[in-house]
């Protein structure tokens, strides 16, 4: 894969959005007090936004152009800045305030829209169509809206055909082509592609790039803009109330008393 | 007279959604946002006190601009959303431009005075959450099939709202080929790495047929062994299923399938592993080889 | 395309790699450090016990900052039969100035490789080296996936699985009498239990060795290992030994937890990872040349791996080797020679320390370790010893040192006994 | 402390599998010239199961440790570390 194509006149910005989050399959949860644990949990960039990223990648390596990573979160979220940098952007931005720390998907998406305005001129915005801890699949619709541009979501394919963004969204009755001029704001499904690992060169090339933090005030937001509108009261493990009838006996025995329950549930 | 809205394109979902707002409903009249005349006609009858239904419109996402028009005038007290994609990007849209909070796939909904309250998954599945929401409009896209439709009443008036296209061109709409027929089964039987030969999915075939039901499978046996297409692997990234019955053929019952399968009414596991994770998540459980079991249970039911 | 040259590419962020890597920056060099795990640590799986030595010449006092689970102050071997443990058990406050400490790997090695980033060396993680650049003869760097990166040295720090060196020609496959294969549980218990039923103070750890019922006579030994809130219970088992034993690792290490030697110190516990891993058990039998034309080998790749019976040391060894290779890297770039000559300086601050003089001196233990008698026909005569001896049942007693020799009779006769109890003490 | 199953073991470790790319690939036709098969019983994760007399093994929870590589009497695997990122990641080590 050739990076980026070169000698293409006018240069594409693309702003791919991702967010630091808990790893899923580090959590677990206690089976007495079904309270969360999250010791020793790593975090990761959110599955779906290395989709994001590289779609983004992908368009500018077709269209020339650039990639700026952006991320809002906690002073943890530093620690995201050089895997998503390693996976094709030119520069990342990363908005840092501990209040992030229980911000809901609509201070998240206030908080973005107000560090794209102070990016300034871009082209295109990719997001995840939902993040692997919360998946409430709403920030990039959100930030389409507050920043009154076009808004695709649930995209699988994307294309820039003479300046005219192309894309097909997978919705449950089938696929919806659909074209928008830019700028405009796409979030994309995991199967739209295939996140290319971070090669050693990228990796390397990564701590190189260049990386500007902003503070929430820089967003033109106040602390108050932080407060979430939807406050969590608790989170607990999830647990399926089943009778956990163990059948016993030989296998006609066992045979016998589940062939009646099923007739019971099902008429066959 | 303060209103509880209530917005679907898909019908189902539209009357459930009816269901939920009767439920949260205190003295709020409920009106309908419908995008075709029979979800207009169908919503009218079971609950709605007032149905607006959008005419011409080639994409329903293209009605936002004026629901958001309409919402800051009127101010509901909650707008309940459907859970299609489509119903999704209206619903953000519209919080974002009313600046509220937005639920997504809640249920168990209720209401003290102004306060709304909702539980939600997160974690892939692993945790259950209760949010609460003060600000109005409370807003959530509810999960489906949590509320069964109101009985049929007098219908009420229905309106028809025309507006402008959006900014988003249609091209075209490609209806898909692979339905999602596990989805909406009533049975569904599943297999999983227990199943150790691709032609052993006759047995669940046959017994999916018997009990008029569909086979689905786990995510190994799509993605990894692709005995079956990828529609059929329930999981989180997989399908939702929500059977009178399912069963399970040698499904050991990871934490990321479990949550595809959480509102089964009824779970039945087959699985030689009496360790196996779905035999304390099922109401009844088999321990023993598949393999005699369920040949046995085929001429048993008369299979 | 190799537009950057470094000093030094290091593969593999262990105890070892991520040493050389610490050592080399600290002075000044342009070291590459690549590990495949997502983060340093994340592959890596040891029984538990790190003997802090070699790492506190490097770093002084590293423990006061170092991610350590307990100091280890009692130390315990067990002879165990089906129905019984006979142990020698000493705790002591000695062992304060040469202190060991039980460790889990993931959160060390990623602190270790963070000291080594902080000195200024490049860490790349996520990324799998799969082999050895060489130019007539010589090793210029290495290439993963597509991307080719040179430097003067390679230090292959890659682990037991010596792949690298394999590809390259430089070594062949691992024979399986010289590794053992490990399985291990860490069982979550809680702090306040662990220091009740190992009758420790605070923070203080102990470590046992297992040898007999556990690996049901075959060649190798159980481990336990207390750490904060957490215990490693595992066994090793010499790899030759699968090919005609009818057990596998598998069932062992569940029925190792059922004994009764085992079980009570566990109850309640929970397992919160399963693991496992290959121990190298040759000694010098199976180290390769470790100093070539632009590569040093250092750590589990060099075979550096002590095993007693009584006491198992890798870690100490490898990060020995590391601060050694750092040094001869050194020594090359100032006389700007990188061959095997102007490395020479690891080989002989290997033979000039404790890692070869040590491997050395217990050079004959893994022959000794053949002998089955050790793990199934010992353990027993040891039961039978310490069982009459505090046997009161009446019978009219007969004088020990008669008592004892009838009992050895009885498991293969004195003179048996004798030659195998010298082959030990002389290999020991 | 209740006798684990190795599934229930494997259960409590976190794997990134590497879809569709197996590290380690077993040549069937070799492996059926070996009786002893000592990776039956010397593999840690107990990967490699016999089924109707045939060795049926599965890389999704390989635990890396390369001991089969080492015990095949027939030199019948072709062995390798999963590409990086993926395979087994240990939370305590």
């Amino acid at each position: 894969m050739p990076f980026p194509a070169k000698g293409v006149t006018e240069r594409m910005k693309v702003i791919a959005c991702y967010k630091w989050v808990l790893d899923e399959a580090d959590l677990k949860v206690d089976a007495k007090s079904r309270a969360l644990l999250t010791d020793r949990a790593k975090y990761k960039i959110s599955e779906y936004d290395r989709n994001a990223i590289e779609c983004g990648v992908q368009l500018v390596e077709q269209v020339g152009g650039e990639v700026i990573a952006l991320t809002a979160g906690t002073s943890n979220a530093k620690n995201s800045i050089k895997d998503a940098l390693s996976r094709g952007p030119a520069q990342a931005v990363l908005v840092k305030d501990e209040l992030m720390g229980q911000a809901d998907s609509a201070v998240t998406a206030k908080v973005l829209a107000g560090a794209i305005r102070k990016i300034g001129a871009y082209d295109i915005i990719v997001c995840g169509e939902g993040s692997s801890d919360e998946y409430s699949q709403q920030v990039g619709i959100r930030l389409g809206q507050l920043l009154e541009i076009p808004v695709i979501s649930f995209v699988n394919k994307v294309e820039m055909k003479n300046n005219v963004l192309r894309a097909e969204r997978k919705l449950e009755n089938g696929i919806e082509v659909v074209e928008v001029n830019l700028p405009a704001i796409i979030t994309v499904l995991p199967d739209i592609n295939e996140a290319r690992i971070p090669s050693l060169k990228q990796i390397l090339a990564a701590s190189k790039k260049p990386v500007q933090e902003l503070t929430v005030a820089d967003c033109g937001l106040s602390n108050a803009d932080l407060e979430p509108k939807v406050h969590r009261l608790s989170v607990l493990g999830a647990v399926m109330e089943r009778k956990q009838v163990r059948i016993e006996g030989d296998v006609s025995e066992m045979v016998q008393q589940v062939a009646n329950i099923i007739k019971k549930e099902v008429s066959c | 007279m303060s209103k509880i809205w209530v917005i679907s394109e898909t019908q189902s979902t539209l009357l459930e959604l009816l269901a939920h707002a009767k439920g949260i409903a205190q003295g709020e009249s409920i009106v309908a946002w419908s995008f075709s005349a029979e979800d207009a006609q169908a919503a009218s009858q079971q609950g709605a006190d007032l149905v607006y239904h959008f005419e011409g419109l080639k994409r329903p996402e293209d009605c936002t601009e004026e629901l958001i028009k309409r919402a800051k005038a009127e101010l509901p007290v909650a707008i309940l959303c459907g859970n299609s994609k489509r119903a999704k990007e209206i619903a953000a849209r519209l919080a974002a431009a009313l600046d509220v909070g937005l639920i997504s796939e809640g249920f168990n909904l209720k209401r003290n005075g102004d306060n709304f309250l909702s539980d939600r998954y997160i974690y892939g599945g692993l945790c259950v959450t209760t949010q609460e929401v003060t600000a109005k409009p409370f807003m959530a896209v509810m999960a489906a099939k949590m509320a069964e439709p109101l009985a049929k009443g007098t219908s009420c008036p229905v309106e028809t709202v025309s507006t402008p296209e959006s900014n988003v061109k249609f091209v075209e709409l490609r209806p898909n080929q692979a339905k999602c027929d596990i989805c909406g089964a009533n049975v569904v039987v599943c297999v999983g790495r227990g199943i150790s030969k691709e032609e052993d999915l006759e047995l669940a075939r046959r017994l999916a047929a018997k009990l008029g039901g569909e086979v689905g499978c786990t995510r190994p046996v799509a993605e990894d062994l692709h005995w079956m297409p990828e529609e059929a692997y329930i999981g989180i990234s997989g399908q939702t299923v929500k059977p009178v019955l399912y069963i399970g053929l040698g499904v050991s019952g990871q934490i990321q399938h479990l949550s595809g399968i959480r509102d089964s009414k009824t779970i039945i596991a087959i699985d030689k592993n009496e360790n196996a994770p779905i035999i304390e998540s099922a109401d009844y459980a088999l321990v023993g080889d598949l393999y005699q079991i369920v040949p046995a249970l085929l001429n048993e039911l008369g299979a | 395309m190799s537009e950057e040259r470094f000093d030094a590419i290091v593969v593999g962020a262990g105890p070892a790699g991520s040493v050389a890597a610490y050592c080399m920056a600290k002075a000044g060099l342009e070291v590459l450090l690549i590990e495949r795990g997502n983060t340093p640590g994340a592959k890596n799986m040891t029984g538990g016990r790190l003997y802090g030595h070699s790492l506190h010449k490097i770093i002084p006092n590293f423990w006061e900052e170092a991610p350590i689970e307990r100091k280890v102050l009692r130390e315990t071997v067990t002879f165990m039969t089906k129905e019984s443990e006979v142990s020698l058990d000493v705790k002591s406050e000695k062992w304060n100035d040469a202190p060991s400490f039980t460790v889990l790997r993931s959160e060390f090695d990623a602190w270790l490789a963070g000291k080594a980033e902080e000195a200024g060396a490049m860490v790349a993680a996520g990324v799998r080296v799969d082999e050895l650049i060489k130019e007539n003869g010589k090793v210029i760097g290495v290439r993963c996936d597509e991307d080719e990166m040179q430097a003067n040295v390679v230090i292959a720090a890659d682990g037991v699985n010596p792949l690298l060196a394999q590809r390259a020609g430089i070594r062949s496959e691992l024979l399986p009498k010289h590794v053992a294969t490990g399985a291990k549980e860490v069982i979550e218990l809680p702090k306040q239990v662990i220091e009740d039923r190992f009758n420790l103070t605070e923070d203080t750890g102990a470590a046992q060795l297992f040898v007999g019922e556990c690996t049901r006579g075959l060649q190798g030994g159980g481990f336990l290992y207390t750490n904060k809130n957490s215990i490693s219970l595992g066994l090793v088992i010499t790899a030759e030994e699968f090919a005609h034993s009818q057990y596998s690792i598998v069932d062992l290490m569940e029925e190792f937890k059922m004994h009764p030697a085992i079980r009570p110190l566990i109850e309640g516990g929970k397992v919160v990872e399963y693991s496992g891993h290959l121990v190298p058990e040759g000694g010098l039998g199976m180290m390769p040349p470790l100093v070539h034309d632009g590569l040093l080998i250092v750590g589990d790749a060099a075979g550096l791996v002590l095993n007693t019976g009584y006491m198992v040391r890798g870690m100490d060894l490898a990060i020995a080797s590391g601060e050694a290779a750092a040094k001869a890297v050194i020594a090359a770039k100032e006389a700007e020679d990188y061959s095997k000559q102007g490395l020479s300086l690891y080989q002989k601050e290997l033979d000039n320390s404790f890692v070869m003089q040590d491997l050395k001196t217990y050079s004959k233990a893994p022959a000794f370790m053949e002998n089955k008698r050790i793990f199934g026909l010992y353990p027993s005569l040891v039961e039978d010893m310490m069982v009459n001896l505090f046997k009161v049942d009446g019978v009219p007693a007969k004088p020990l040192l008669k008592e004892a020799v009838g009992t050895i009779k009885h498991y293969g006769g004195l003179m048996q006994l004798a030659r195998d109890a010298w082959k030990g003490v002389s290999s020991l | 402390m209740k006798y684990l199953s190795i599934e229930e073991r494997l259960g409590t470790t976190k794997f990134i599998v590497d879809e569709g790319m197996p590290h380690i690939i077993v040549d069937k036709t070799i492996c059926a010239t070996c009786q002893e098969k000592p990776c039956l019983r010397a593999c840690p994760a107990g990967l490699y199961q016999l089924q109707d007399n045939e060795i049926r093994f599965d890389y999704a929870g390989c635990l890396e440790c390369g001991t089969c590589r080492v015990v095949c009497l027939k030199k019948a695997l072709k062995w390798d570390y999963p590409r990086g990122t993926f395979g087994v990641e240990f939370r305590y080590g």
